[in-house]
Order: C-alpha cells, then sequence, then structure tokens
C-alpha cells in the first residue's frame, strides 16, 4: 500500500494523459467507445482522487503522498552547486480537498459532454490533457513543473471554447467563441508571464538552485523582495482567480465555452488562481503576503459587491453565473487576506464549494441551453413545468450561492466572514451584504425563469425537436448534477471532516508565516 | 614593389568590372564585368600565395557560376533588362553603400597592429585541417549543394496548375 | 454530550429530527414512489402519513419534555459541528421554559394545519411535495427554538426562510406566487443580513455563539457599549424581518399566495413567530441596551397601530387576517421593548392558536365558496356553514380580546406589561390599537357571515369533516387557553412567574374593565356599521378621502418598495453591469488591445515588402550598430 | 610593399559596390551578380587576414578553409536564387524587384 499511495498523484496525473493519448488511437466513429472510455478512466480518477483526500491524514499533517522524481540535472555551478529540476509531487491539507474537488468535476464534467455533436475524440483528448495539467498544479511540489502544469492546463482551453464553444448574438454586442477563447487565453498568458517572472525570480533570489516549494519556504527572503515579488505573483494568479479588474476573460469564456469547459474553468481553473497566490504567494513570501494584505482585501470585497451587482443587470444565465463567480471568488480572496485561521480555512472550503456550486449551475444551464437555445431570461418562463430536475437542481445551486445553510456555501462563506471579523469588521459587513445582493440576483433569476406560468406556445418555439420526448435533463445529466448536489449537501451538513483537512494545511501555512515574520 | 603594382592592376580590374556591374544598363556587360571582376579576385588571390583558391575561383566563379547566370539571362527575356532603370530611391542606396564604406575603411584603421609580413599557408595544411577539423563542415556543405541542386530543380521544374497557386 | 442529561431534554433533540426525517422519507420516496409504481395517486397518501406521524410523534414528545421542564427545569447538550482554529462551532440544544411552549405550540399547529391540509390540498399536483415543505419546515422551526447557540439558530432561521419561499411559492406556476415567495425571502433576507453581522460582531466580542455564554460575557459588562448597542440593534433587525415588522412587513400580505393552510402555518406558528420568539429569548442583553428596547417598543408600537388601520380597510379576508397579523406582531414586539417576556410570549400562543383558527376558517370558507377572497362578495354564510362560522367568531373574539376568551388575558397581561414600564403616551396610543383590532375583527367577522347570501354563493355548505375537526380544536382551545395565565395548583404558578420566577401573578381590575368597554365600543361599532348599516362604512371612507385612499394602497409602501428595488437597485446593477462591459471590457480590455491592433495599423507601412527598403535599413543598422559599438567601447 | 590596409580597402569598396547595387539595381539578376560581388568582398578580407595574421599556419588556415565554404554557399545560393528567379519570370513575366512585395505588410 505504501508503494501505491507514493505513486498515487503520479498515477492520478498520468491515467488523464493515457486517456488523452489511447483515444488518439480510437477511430473517430467509434463514438460510443470514446464516450465509454472517457468515462471510465474520469471514474477511476475520480475515484483516486476522493481516495487521496480520504486517505489523508490530518493527524499527521505535511505534504503526504510525496514522491520525486529527477527531471533535469543542472549543470553543476559555483554558485547552486550541484542541483536538478524534479518532479516534485505531494499534498497538504490544502490541495488534498483541491485535488477530489477536480476530479468530481471532472467526472460530472465528463458525464455532461455525452451530447457533443461534433468531433468527440479531440473534445476529449483536449480535456483530458486539461484535467491533467489541473492535477499536475495541485499536487506539484515544485515551482517548475506547478507552472508546466498551469500552462499545461491553460492551453487546450482555447480550442476547446474557440471549436466546441458557442457564439452569442446580445442585440447590443456580439460575443463569439473565438473572442472568448481569445481573450482568455491572453488574459492566462499575461498571468503566466507574471508568474514565471516572479518564479525565476525566487528562484534566482533563493541560491538554493532548487525549484521546491518546501526548500524555498524555509529559506525567508528580504522583504524588499518579497515587497516586489508578491504583487506579481498574486496579480499573475490573481488573473486566473478572476481578480477585479482583470475578471472580463471569466463571464466571456462562460459565455462562449461548452458546458464541461465552462464547468473545469470556472469550477477547477478558477481555483488555481486562488491556490497558487495560497501556495506561492502566502506560503513562500509571507512578509509580501502581511504588507499587501490589505489591497488583496480591497480587490476581493470590490470583487464581491461589484460581481454581486453586475450580476443583477445581466440577461443571460450564463452571464449571470459567470459574474456570481467574480463575486464568490471575491470571497475567496477576502478569506486569504485575512491571514487567519478561520479566514483562511474558510477561503479554502469556499474555493471547494464554490467549485462544485458552479459546475452544478453549469451543467444545469447547459441543458437549458441545449433543449431551448437560448439562455436568455426575458424569454425563458416557467420551464419548471416541463424541466422539474433541472428547476430543482438549480434552486439548489442558487441557495448555496446565496450561502443558504446545510449547504456548503454557508459554511464557507460563514469562516471567511468570522475571519473577516476579526481583522476587517468594514469588510466582513461588505461581504455579508454581498450575500445579500447575490439574494435577490439569484431569487429573481429563479422566480423568473423557473416559475410563474409557462407560455406553451413559445415553449413550443423554443424547444429543439429532438427533445420534445423529454425537455428534462437525461439520465447522465441528471447523474452528473446529482453528484455534485449531494456534494454540497455533505459539506454543508457535515463539514467538520473536511475542516480537520483543510485546517491541518491552513495551519501549517499559517505557521510557517509565523515562523519566518 | 612589382607585387604592389600587380595587386593595383588587379583591383583596377575588380573595381571596374563592379562598377561595369552597377552601372551599366546593359546587361549583358555587366555580367562580363562581374566575370572580370571576379577573375580580378584570382588574381589577388595568387597575390596571396593561394594558387588553389584563385583556381577555384577562376573554375566556379569565372566558370560555372557566371555561365549560369547568362543562361539565365537567356532564359528571360533580355528586352525587359535594357528598359529596366535604377531604383528611383538611389541615392540613399548610394548613401548606405558610402556609410558602410565607411564603416568599413574606418575597421580597417582600427585593426590590431600586431602582423607579419605576407605568407602564404601550405597547401598541405589547408588539406590536412579541411579533412580533420572541418571534415564535418565540409561534409555539410556537400549536403546543402546537394540540397540546393533540388530545390532548384524542384521550383523550375514544370507544375501541374494545382500547387500552381 | 454532558452525561447529567434529564429523559425529557433527549426528547427535545428527537422533535426536530423526527420531522427531518419524515422530510427526507417523503423527498426520497416521492421518486420511488414514482419509478416503481405506474400509478402515484394510490400511494398519496403516504407523505401526509409520514409527515403527520412525525409531527404527532412531537407533539407527544412535547408533553415528556413539558413535565421535565416543569421538574427539572431544562438544560442544554451540544455537539461539536465545526472546529477551526480558536472558533468552535456546536450544534446544540437548550430547553427551557420559552422554547418549550415554542414546542407545544410548533408543533400543535403544524400537526392540525397538516391533518387540515389532506383535505384542503387534495388532488394537487404536487401534494407529496406539499408535506415534504411542512415536514421541513417544521424541523427548521423546532431546531429554531430549541438551539442554544446564535449560530445554530440562525443556521434554522434560514431554513425557515427557506420553508416559507417554498411553500409561499407552492403554486409557483402562478406568476403572483412566484413573486409573493421571492419577496419574502428577499424581505426577510434583508433582516438575515443584518442578523448575521450582529452574530458575528457578538462572536469577535464574546469568542462564542453560545447564547447563555454571551449572556454572561455580556453582563460582566466586558462586551464594548457600542457594539453591544449595535449588535443588539442588528439582531432586532433580523427580528423585525422575519416578523414582519414595520418597514419589513410588505412581505407577509403577499405571502396569501401560497395555499390558505400554508399562512395559518406562517402566522400562526413558525416564521412570523421567529422574530419575536428571538428577541424574548436574547431579552438578556436586549436589556443591557436600553436605547435599543426603546427603538424595539417604538417600532412595536408604529407596526401595531399602522397594520391595524390597514387591516380596517382592505377587503381581501386573507389580507384583512394578514394586516391583523402584522398588527399583532407589533403588539408583541411593543410588550417586549417593555421587558414583557412572558406577556409577549402568551400573546404569541394565544394569537397563534386564534390566528391559524381564522386562517384555516377563512381556507374551509374560501374552499366551499370557490376562492372567493372578497369579503364584500360574501355574507349570510353563518347558516350555511355553522361550524365554520361559529369557530371563526370564537378566533375573532378572542383577538378582539372578549373575555372570557384567551386574547383577553392576553392583552390585559400585555397591557399590564406596557403600563408597568411608565410609558403613558405609549399606553394610550396602545389603547387606541386595541380598540382599532377589535374594530377591524368585527369587521372581518361579520361582513361574510351575516347579512344576504350573494346568488352565486347559493351551493355554497359546510366543508369535510377532515376540515372542521381541527376548526373545533383550535377554537376550543382559543376559547380555554387563556386560564393558563392564572395559577393552577402547586407546580403551576401562572403563566408569568412559571417563565419568569421573579415575576408575580397580578391582576389590575380598573385596567380589564377599560379593555372590556374598549372591545365592546368597537363590536358595537362594528356591528351598527356591518350590519345594522346604521352608518355606512363607504360614508366614512368618504370622510377623508385621501387617508382613506393612502390606507387602501398601504400607505404606497409596496409601491415604494418596488420602485427601490426595480428603479434603483436594478437600475444599479444594470449601471454597473453596462460599466463591466463599456468601460472595463470595451474600453479598457478590448481598447488595450485595439489600441495594439491600431498602431499596428501605423507601423506596418514600414514593411514595404521591397527588398530595397529591408536592404537599406540593414546596411545602414549594421553601420550604426557598428558604430555604436566603437563608441559604446571607447 | 602590400599591407593588410590594402586588401581591408579593396575589400570595402568591391563590398560598397555590390551593396550599392543589391539595393539601387531593380532587375534580379543584377542583384544577384551584385550578391556575388559583395561574397567576393568578404573573400578579398578574409585572404587578407590569412596572409597578414600573426598566428599559428594552422590557425591561418582557416581562412582559406572559410573561402572554400563561402564559394560552395554562393555556388549553392545562386543556383537556387537563379530558380527563384525563374519561378518569378514564369509566373509573374517579370524580374523586377519592385513587382514582388507580397512580403508588405
Amino acid at each position: 500500500m505504501n508503494t501505491f499511495n507514493s505513486w498515487l498523484l503520479f498515477i492520478i496525473i498520468l491515467i488523464p494523459l493515457i486517456g488523452a493519448a489511447s483515444l488518439i488511437f480510437i477511430p473517430k466513429e467509434q463514438k460510443n467507445w470514446i464516450q465509454w472510455i472517457a468515462t471510465t478512466l474520469g471514474f477511476i480518477t475520480m475515484v483516486l482522487s476522493i481516495y487521496a483526500f480520504a486517505a489523508y491524514s490530518h493527524d499527521a499533517g505535511g505534504f503526504q503522498f510525496a514522491n520525486s522524481w529527477v527531471w533535469l540535472e543542472l549543470p553543476s555551478n559555483p554558485l547552486f552547486g550541484q542541483q536538478a529540476i524534479e518532479l516534485n509531487l505531494g499534498i497538504d491539507g490544502i490541495s488534498a480537498p483541491m485535488i477530489m474537488l477536480t476530479g468530481i468535476v471532472m467526472f460530472t464534467g465528463i458525464l455532461a459532454s455525452r451530447s457533443i455533436q461534433e468531433s468527440h475524440k479531440e473534445f476529449f483528448v483536449l480535456y483530458f490533457l486539461l484535467i491533467s495539467g489541473v492535477f499536475g498544479v495541485f499536487a506539484s511540489l515544485d515551482l517548475f513543473f506547478l507552472f508546466f502544469f498551469y500552462e499545461l492546463s491553460v492551453l487546450p482551453m482555447y480550442l476547446l471554447i474557440g471549436i466546441w464553444g458557442s457564439s452569442t448574438d446580445f442585440k447590443t454586442f456580439i460575443r463569439t467563441k473565438e473572442y472568448g477563447a481569445m481573450k482568455l487565453m491572453l488574459y492566462l498568458v499575461a498571468g503566466s508571464v507574471l508568474i514565471w517572472i516572479s518564479i525565476l525570480a525566487i528562484f534566482t533570489e533563493s541560491g538554493l538552485g532548487t525549484f521546491s516549494i518546501p526548500a524555498l519556504a524555509k529559506v525567508g527572503f528580504d522583504t524588499t523582495f518579497q515587497l516586489i515579488v508578491f504583487p506579481l505573483v498574486t496579480l499573475g494568479f490573481g488573473i486566473l482567480a478572476g481578480l477585479w479588474p482583470f475578471h472580463t476573460w471569466s463571464p466571456d469564456g462562460h459565455v462562449a465555452a461548452p458546458t464541461a469547459v465552462s464547468m473545469v474553468h470556472a469550477g477547477v481553473l478558477m481555483k488555481l488562481g486562488a491556490y497558487g497566490i495560497i501556495r506561492v504567494g502566502l506560503f513562500l513570501l509571507p512578509e509580501g503576503a502581511e504588507q499587501w494584505a490589505p489591497v488583496l482585501l480591497g480587490l476581493g470585497t470590490v470583487n464581491v459587491i461589484y460581481g454581486a451587482l453586475s450580476a443583477l443587470g445581466q440577461r443571460d444565465l450564463k452571464y449571470v453565473i459567470g459574474y456570481s463567480s467574480v463575486s464568490h471568488m471575491g470571497y475567496v480572496l477576502m478569506g486569504i487576506a485575512t491571514l487567519n485561521v478561520i479566514g483562511l480555512s474558510g477561503a479554502v472550503l469556499q474555493m471547494f464549494s464554490h467549485g462544485i456550486m458552479t459546475a452544478l449551475f453549469f451543467v444545469v444551464v447547459g441543458v437549458i441551453y441545449e433543449r431551448t437555445h437560448t439562455r436568455d431570461i426575458e424569454v425563458l418562463e416557467g420551464i419548471a413545468k416541463h424541466m422539474g430536475w433541472v428547476a430543482v437542481l438549480f434552486l439548489i445551486a442558487g441557495l448555496t450561492s446565496l450561502g443558504l445553510p446545510g449547504l456548503s456555501g454557508f459554511v464557507a462563506e460563514l469562516l471567511v466572514f468570522i475571519g473577516l471579523f476579526q481583522t476587517y469588521p468594514i469588510a466582513g459587513i461588505l461581504g455579508i451584504i454581498g450575500a445579500g445582493i447575490t439574494a435577490i440576483y439569484i431569487l429573481r433569476l429563479v422566480a423568473k425563469v423557473f416559475f410563474g406560468k409557462l407560455n406553451e406556445k413559445v415553449w413550443n418555439s423554443l424547444l429543439d425537436n429532438k427533445f420534445s420526448k423529454q425537455p428534462d435533463s437525461n439520465y447522465w445529466e441528471r447523474a452528473s448534477s446529482v453528484v455534485l448536489a449531494i456534494t454540497i449537501l455533505i459539506v454543508g451538513l457535515f463539514p467538520f471532516p473536511f475542516m480537520e483537512v483543510i485546517n491541518t494545511g491552513v495551519n501549517e501555512i499559517l505557521a510557517s508565516m509565523a515562523g519566518s515574520l | 614593389m612589382t607585387s604592389l603594382v600587380f595587386f593595383y592592376l588587379a583591383s583596377v580590374i575588380i573595381l571596374g568590372g563592379g562598377l561595369t556591374v552597377i552601372l551599366s544598363s546593359n546587361i549583358i556587360y555587366a555580367a562580363l564585368g562581374l566575370m572580370a571582376s571576379l577573375i580580378g579576385v584570382a588574381g589577388i588571390f595568387i597575390l596571396s600565395f593561394a594558387p588553389f583558391l584563385a583556381l577555384v575561383q577562376i573554375l566556379i566563379y569565372g566558370g560555372a557560376i557566371v555561365i549560369v547566370i547568362i543562361f539565365a539571362l537567356m532564359l528571360t527575356k533580355l528586352e525587359d533588362f535594357r528598359t529596366l532603370s535604377d531604383h528611383k530611391h538611389w541615392p540613399i542606396a548610394l548613401i548606405a553603400s558610402l556609410v558602410t564604406l565607411g564603416t568599413i575603411i574606418a575597421a580597417a584603421f582600427y585593426t590590431p597592429t600586431n602582423l607579419v609580413s605576407r605568407r602564404g599557408v601550405d597547401f598541405d595544411k589547408i588539406a590536412h585541417e579541411l579533412f580533420s577539423q572541418w571534415a564535418i563542415p565540409f561534409e555539410v556543405a556537400s549536403l546543402v549543394l546537394l540540397i540546393a541542386l533540388m530545390g532548384g530543380v524542384i521550383m523550375v521544374r514544370k507544375t501541374n496548375s494545382r500547387d500552381d497557386k | 454530550m454532558d452525561s447529567n442529561n434529564t429523559i425529557g431534554l433527549h426528547a427535545a433533540w428527537v422533535i426536530p429530527l423526527l420531522s427531518a426525517a419524515a422530510f427526507l422519507i417523503i423527498v426520497f420516496s416521492m421518486r420511488l414512489v414514482g419509478f416503481f409504481f405506474s400509478d402515484r395517486n394510490k400511494l398519496a397518501m403516504l407523505a401526509p402519513i409520514v409527515s403527520i406521524t412525525a409531527i404527532l410523534a412531537g407533539f407527544i414528545l412535547f408533553w415528556l419534555v413539558l413535565l421535565d421542564v416543569l421538574n427539572f427545569d431544562g438544560g442544554s447538550i451540544s455537539m461539536a459541528w465545526l472546529i477551526v482554529g480558536p472558533a468552535e462551532i456546536r450544534w446544540g440544544i437548550f430547553v427551557d421554559k420559552i422554547s418549550v411552549a415554542m414546542i407545544g405550540l410548533v408543533t400543535f399547529i403544524s400537526l392540525l394545519v397538516q391533518v387540515y391540509s389532506i383535505g384542503y390540498m387534495k388532488g394537487d399536483r404536487h401534494f407529496e411535495w406539499y408535506f415534504a415543505i411542512h415536514a421541513l419546515f417544521a424541523t427548521a422551526m423546532l431546531t429554531l427554538v430549541l438551539a442554544d447557540n446564535l449560530l445554530f439558530l440562525y443556521f434554522a432561521w434560514e431554513l425557515v426562510g427557506l420553508g416559507s419561499y417554498l411553500l409561499i411559492g407552492f403554486w409557483w406556476e402562478k406568476r403572483s406566487a412566484a413573486e409573493a415567495a421571492k419577496k419574502a425571502f428577499i424581505t426577510t433576507r434583508i433582516g438575515d443580513v443584518c442578523l448575521l453581522i450582529g452574530i458575528i460582531l457578538l462572536f469577535r466580542e464574546t469568542g462564542t455563539f453560545n447564547i447563555s455564554e454571551i449572556f454572561h460575557i455580556a453582563e460582566s459588562g466586558e462586551i464594548n457599549n457600542a457594539i453591544l448597542n449595535s449588535s443588539v440593534l442588528l439582531i432586532f433587525i433580523g427580528a423585525m424581518g422575519k416578523s414582519a415588522q414595520f418597514p419589513f412587513h410588505v412581505w407577509l400580505p403577499d405571502a396569501m399566495e401560497g395555499p390558505t393552510p400554508v399562512s395559518a402555518l406562517i402566522h400562526a406558528a413558525t416564521m412570523v413567530a421567529a422574530g419575536v420568539y428571538l428577541v424574548a429569548r436574547m431579552m438578556p442583553i436586549f436589556e443591557l441596551a436600553p436605547e435599543i428596547m426603546l427603538i424595539v417598543m417604538i417600532i412595536g408600537l408604529i407596526t401595531f397601530i399602522f397594520a391595524g388601520s390597514m387591516a380596517l380597510v382592505m377587503n381581501d379576508i386573507k389580507k384583512i387576517l394578514a394586516y391583523s397579523t402584522i398588527s399583532h406582531l407589533g403588539l408583541m414586539m411593543l410588550c417586549l421593548g417593555t421587558g414583557g417576556v412572558a406577556a409577549a410570549i402568551f400573546h404569541l400562543i394565544v394569537h397563534g392558536i386564534a390566528k391559524a383558527l381564522l386562517f384555516l376558517g377563512a381556507g374551509s370558507l374560501m374552499h366551499s365558496i370557490s376562492n372567493e377572497t372578497n369579503i364584500w362578495k360574501m355574507g349570510g354564510l353563518r347558516h350555511r356553514m355553522p361550524i365554520t362560522a361559529v369557530t371563526f367568531f370564537i378566533g375573532a373574539a378572542s383577538l378582539a380580546g372578549l373575555p372570557p376568551l384567551a386574547g383577553f388575558f392576553s392583552k390585559d397581561e400585555l397591557l399590564l406589561s406596557v403600563l408597568h414600564d411608565g410609558q403613558y403616551v405609549v399606553f394610550a396610543i396602545t389603547l387606541l390599537g386595541v380598540f382599532l383590532s377589535a374594530l377591524y375583527m368585527a369587521r372581518v367577522a361579520i361582513v361574510p357571515f351575516f347579512g344576504s347570501v350573494p346568488k352565486n354563493l347559493a351551493q355554497s355548505h359546510e366543508s369535510g369533516s377532515i376540515i372542521w375537526v381541527p376548526l373545533v380544536i383550535l377554537a376550543t382551545l382559543s376559547a380555554g387557553v387563556g386560564f393558563l395565565i392564572l395559577p393552577l395548583g402547586s407546580t403551576y404558578p401562572g403563566w408569568a412567574e412559571f417563565i419568569n420566577p421573579k415575576h408575580h401573578f397580578e391582576i389590575k381590575p380598573w385596567l380589564m374593565i377599560l379593555s372590556i368597554i374598549l372591545t365592546l365600543i368597537a363590536l358595537i361599532l362594528g356591528w351598527s356599521i356591518y350590519v345594522k348599516k346604521l352608518v355606512s362604512a363607504k360614508q366614512i371612507s368618504q370622510f377623508i378621502p385621501y387617508l382613506h385612499k393612502t390606507i387602501l394602497n398601504k400607505y404606497y409602501i409596496d409601491d415604494f418598495y418596488q420602485w427601490v428595488i426595480d428603479k434603483c437597485i436594478l437600475t444599479f446593477g444594470r449601471l454597473v453591469a453596462l460599466f463591466d462591459r463599456v468601460v472595463i471590457n470595451d474600453t479598457v480590455v478590448d481598447g488595450s488591445a485595439i489600441s495594439i491592433y491600431l498602431s499596428a495599423l501605423k507601423t506596418r507601412v514600414f514593411q514595404t515588402g521591397y527588398l530595397f527598403t529591408y536592404g537599406a535599413a540593414m546596411a545602414i543598422g549594421a553601420s550604426g550598430l557598428t558604430i555604436l559599438w566603437w563608441v559604446l567601447l571607447d | 610593399m602590400i599591407e593588410l590596409t590594402h586588401f581591408q580597402i579593396l575589400s570595402g569598396f568591391l563590398f560598397a559596390i555590390g551593396l550599392y547595387g543589391v539595393l539601387a539595381r531593380r532587375n534580379a539578376i543584377l542583384v544577384l551578380m551584385s550578391i556575388e560581388l559583395m561574397l567576393n568582398a568578404v573573400n578579398i578580407n578574409l585572404i587578407g587576414y590569412s596572409i597578414f595574421m600573426n598566428a599559428s599556419e594552422s590557425h591561418r588556415a582557416l581562412g582559406h578553409v572559410i573561402i572554400i565554404f563561402v564559394i560552395t554557399v554562393a555556388a549553392a545560393e545562386l543556383a537556387l536564387a537563379i530558380a527563384i528567379i525563374l519561378r518569378l519570370y514564369r509566373n509573374k513575366s517579370s524580374i523586377n524587384t519592385d513587382d514582388i512585395n507580397i512580403m508588405k505588410w
């Protein structure tokens, strides 16, 4: 079992890659084969990722399932001595839930993409590449590979959105899928430039000649250096986390992306950013974090309120959810900026919770869009009559989003708020008000789109003929959304086991911060 | 002293040929000027105790290259060339070439003074160097020639309209 | 869990769990039934049976808890739910006399409403779902009254909100129902936001969510006065939202869009009671903030008069009852503002029973006259529906304060509490409110049941037994429960002392007589206006037409809110969205991309494509670089 | 007495003449010829250094070797260039370099 454990993360990263490689060799026409292979591999990966979380011992703490492979021997030089770039894997209490999140969202995403019409094979190949990259980022303990996997996860997004996405005409403006893909790509690459600069800066400044995060964490960088590099790191990763005012790629990307990609994008990819801020920013540059926290907090607060208000003013379902993601990622940033145990734990749990919740949102909206070919709130009305499952699941996601107790969002936001009140009460109050605005836009949307009298004529004109027999979600989509809904409920009602693990990770980060301050 | 006389003679041939190339409006004269200039360079090689290079120069440049150019002239329409005047921005070209000339002459006077009087390189030595230390580049050069040959053939062969866009 | 717990305490935490289990069973069986049986209707009765069994068991356990509390004074048990660093959040229950009284009220009313609903909701498309939400609602409310810490209370508080949302919006295919549900959730949500801020502020100061620990710390004076005041105020705003106090009252009349039994439940036992209960429960820290107590009192008073006036002019029977509820809730708040916990809780119970009775009665009425709600289109129904009529009269008379019905005692107690506080102006205005409430009760009870029967209602008849049996039970209780105020035997020293041992049962004969006289005047006035038609109601309304119109339009508060939401908040949201798209996205983001594109258009002319340009540039560049190199080298 | 400077100045002039030809002539074949002149200028420079430098014989032999390579590459380049010109002539019926600006913008 020990050998298995030490190879576990490697296997988790490898399986999607194998999936991508093996799908290449399957003829295009064998749609069933492709889907079944994708589903099976996805399921195995999900099980392994859940196992990684469950088997993470919160008593022992630290980096577990750790293993490393030398990738490149650096030439010996007088400055650094003999060193090597290693593929250094391991997870702690913060990355463990993220691994599980990725597993769940990825699998449900595969279930939800059964309805993809064209180029199945290529879609799943790229999707698996993306997933492998995401797992890699969460599991890497090495800045070099963190960046490597980060890029691996970012690049397929362009093709996934550009090819399988959808363009929409919003009367006053048009958003094509190419536009969305290009914007997303440019933003993320801009972010990764900043990240790469700061990674190299850290590498050179440390003088260790290693990219290993645990080794770098012990260095204790110069204060001025930290003050300069921390904003670079935060901005670079923050772009990915939807940091205001660098958030516009996210709603546009969502609108253009196909369902599964939206799910992974909002559910997991945005978390990469927040995770990077914690892992690189807080862990390696604690003093910089300490100094810059108020700024991050301010931006996070803007994110929350601004995102919520923007969501209020949208007409397109996906835009509403896109801006709600911006708003919710604001809570994560705020939680990170508190730099105390409660707030930071809340932020990590919010990452998990939001990932699941927003994935659920996108599954459901994807179903609506596929059936009716519209996402316009003004056009849709009373569709709960024919789409019972969709309505109920959307309501669950919506209630999670507005922080209803018993669902995961409440626990996470509550912890963020408590953490905020310990340090910045005003921001805490604004955060709670943001949750209030969230209630307004979610409930308005639910009341408008799902409730009310259904105009059968309009409905029949909207409904795609393919689905006239069963307008409600099919079994695959149901399975996908029910898995997500159940996860939300479990975390909401019994957060204790999750918090135990998250707490270990957060405590270690804060301890290392306290140690270096 | 005689060598200097010969050097000046060669120089006059070279530069005169060169000027013919760039000034003559008749392209055949230009080709002949080029040939004269190249043969003058061969003379310079002889003055530098490099008879092998001089031979190569006359064979390849004076023979093959100029002949190829004249073939090219004959394959294209000769009438065009006579009417083809110089570029209208030729003063800029003049300035650019004068600036370059100035730079090179200035560089000539900056040359380190650690020089000895003129002496040749042993022919055996060249052969030895070429086939020991420079064997691989030498082979690569043959490959380059081969590829250039094939490329030239592919490029000028008659093509059907499909890839002729 | 602590070990020295009595059996009653363990019984207490089972009560909400029973309903929760019922909820889960119904929800899951709904799909299973549909899956295994093609004919779902045959098994439709499964849902009410499950949920009623659960609530009935809860009601039986209530007696166990009550006995326990009478003998042992209650206690608390808890378990850890979440431990994060220094913060430990526990789930726990706390049983004392107030919570026991509330459990009794909630389980009892829920039980009757659910039984009644079997008859009322028969044949509805989502019959099972209805009972599932009822079970959820009961769970939430029972948890709320039992919670021993503020966070757990907030947890249940929000679930109560969810329950009301689902129940009000039960007929979601009606646009108005969907809107009403949304309105209820959002309005109470505004209060909830404040409540949460208050709770977290208190946590920040005390480091605990536990209510009794907070009391200890607060009483020892360790909390900064300003923070204590603001958090108490915020908690009160939360209570205002749920208890529909002015200016958050707008959702309650709209909540009528739900099925009538739901209104009965929301008005009597669950939703609106939560706010009053919260203030009563948090009374020890309210008392530490006298300014806030004053605010509580003033808000209560405003609500009392203000809603009473609206109840007087509404024509919809359910709306009249709704405003009457708001008015009575205002009275309870007013009483709480004077520190009269016992009186307020007692009135909560009395009012709950009576209001449940009135709503169920109104439901019975509407059920038989094809859902007509305008009281002026009814009349003379006392002969057609005798049981409904009699029970309705009892309920109305109780709320009007006619002795010896329960409302008389509770109102007396409230007035006494206000009088004790020594605010004579407030007392005088309260008396006015009492008069108003008797008057509108007379109106709503008299108009539908007296006079001549309209033609279209000639076929109306008494409802079935499953509907009238709950009415009779409630009517009996409504008549009899008032005697609880009196000391009964040795174990029960009267209500006031039962709730708070420092208080003693007392009676002021002049106050009783005064209130009886007021009530009688109001009833006679009502009788003469609406039955004898001695004074035309129209003439009175013409007396000050603007006032009448204003009141009829609910003082334009609903319109104002609608305007604020539609015009201000939504417009602001749209503006932000527009700002995001036009300024941030189009100008800054796309603008920077476009400016690069445009500058490329300008600079691309350097790429002429002519050999000459490139060659000359190269030559000059190479020379230039060489010269530069020399210059730098020297 | 011949000195290195003579070689350099000769080479410079030839190079400048070649450069002027490349830039100023519009006939592609003349441009090609001018390029040959420039290459020869380089060769003159190389041979000059080879015979005047104070270095070991094997080092000085490098100059000769490079000249051989230059001549080789010049031949290859010429072959390709002539092919390109012929191709152009066939496609565009012109060997005027000003007509060839498809790389523009």
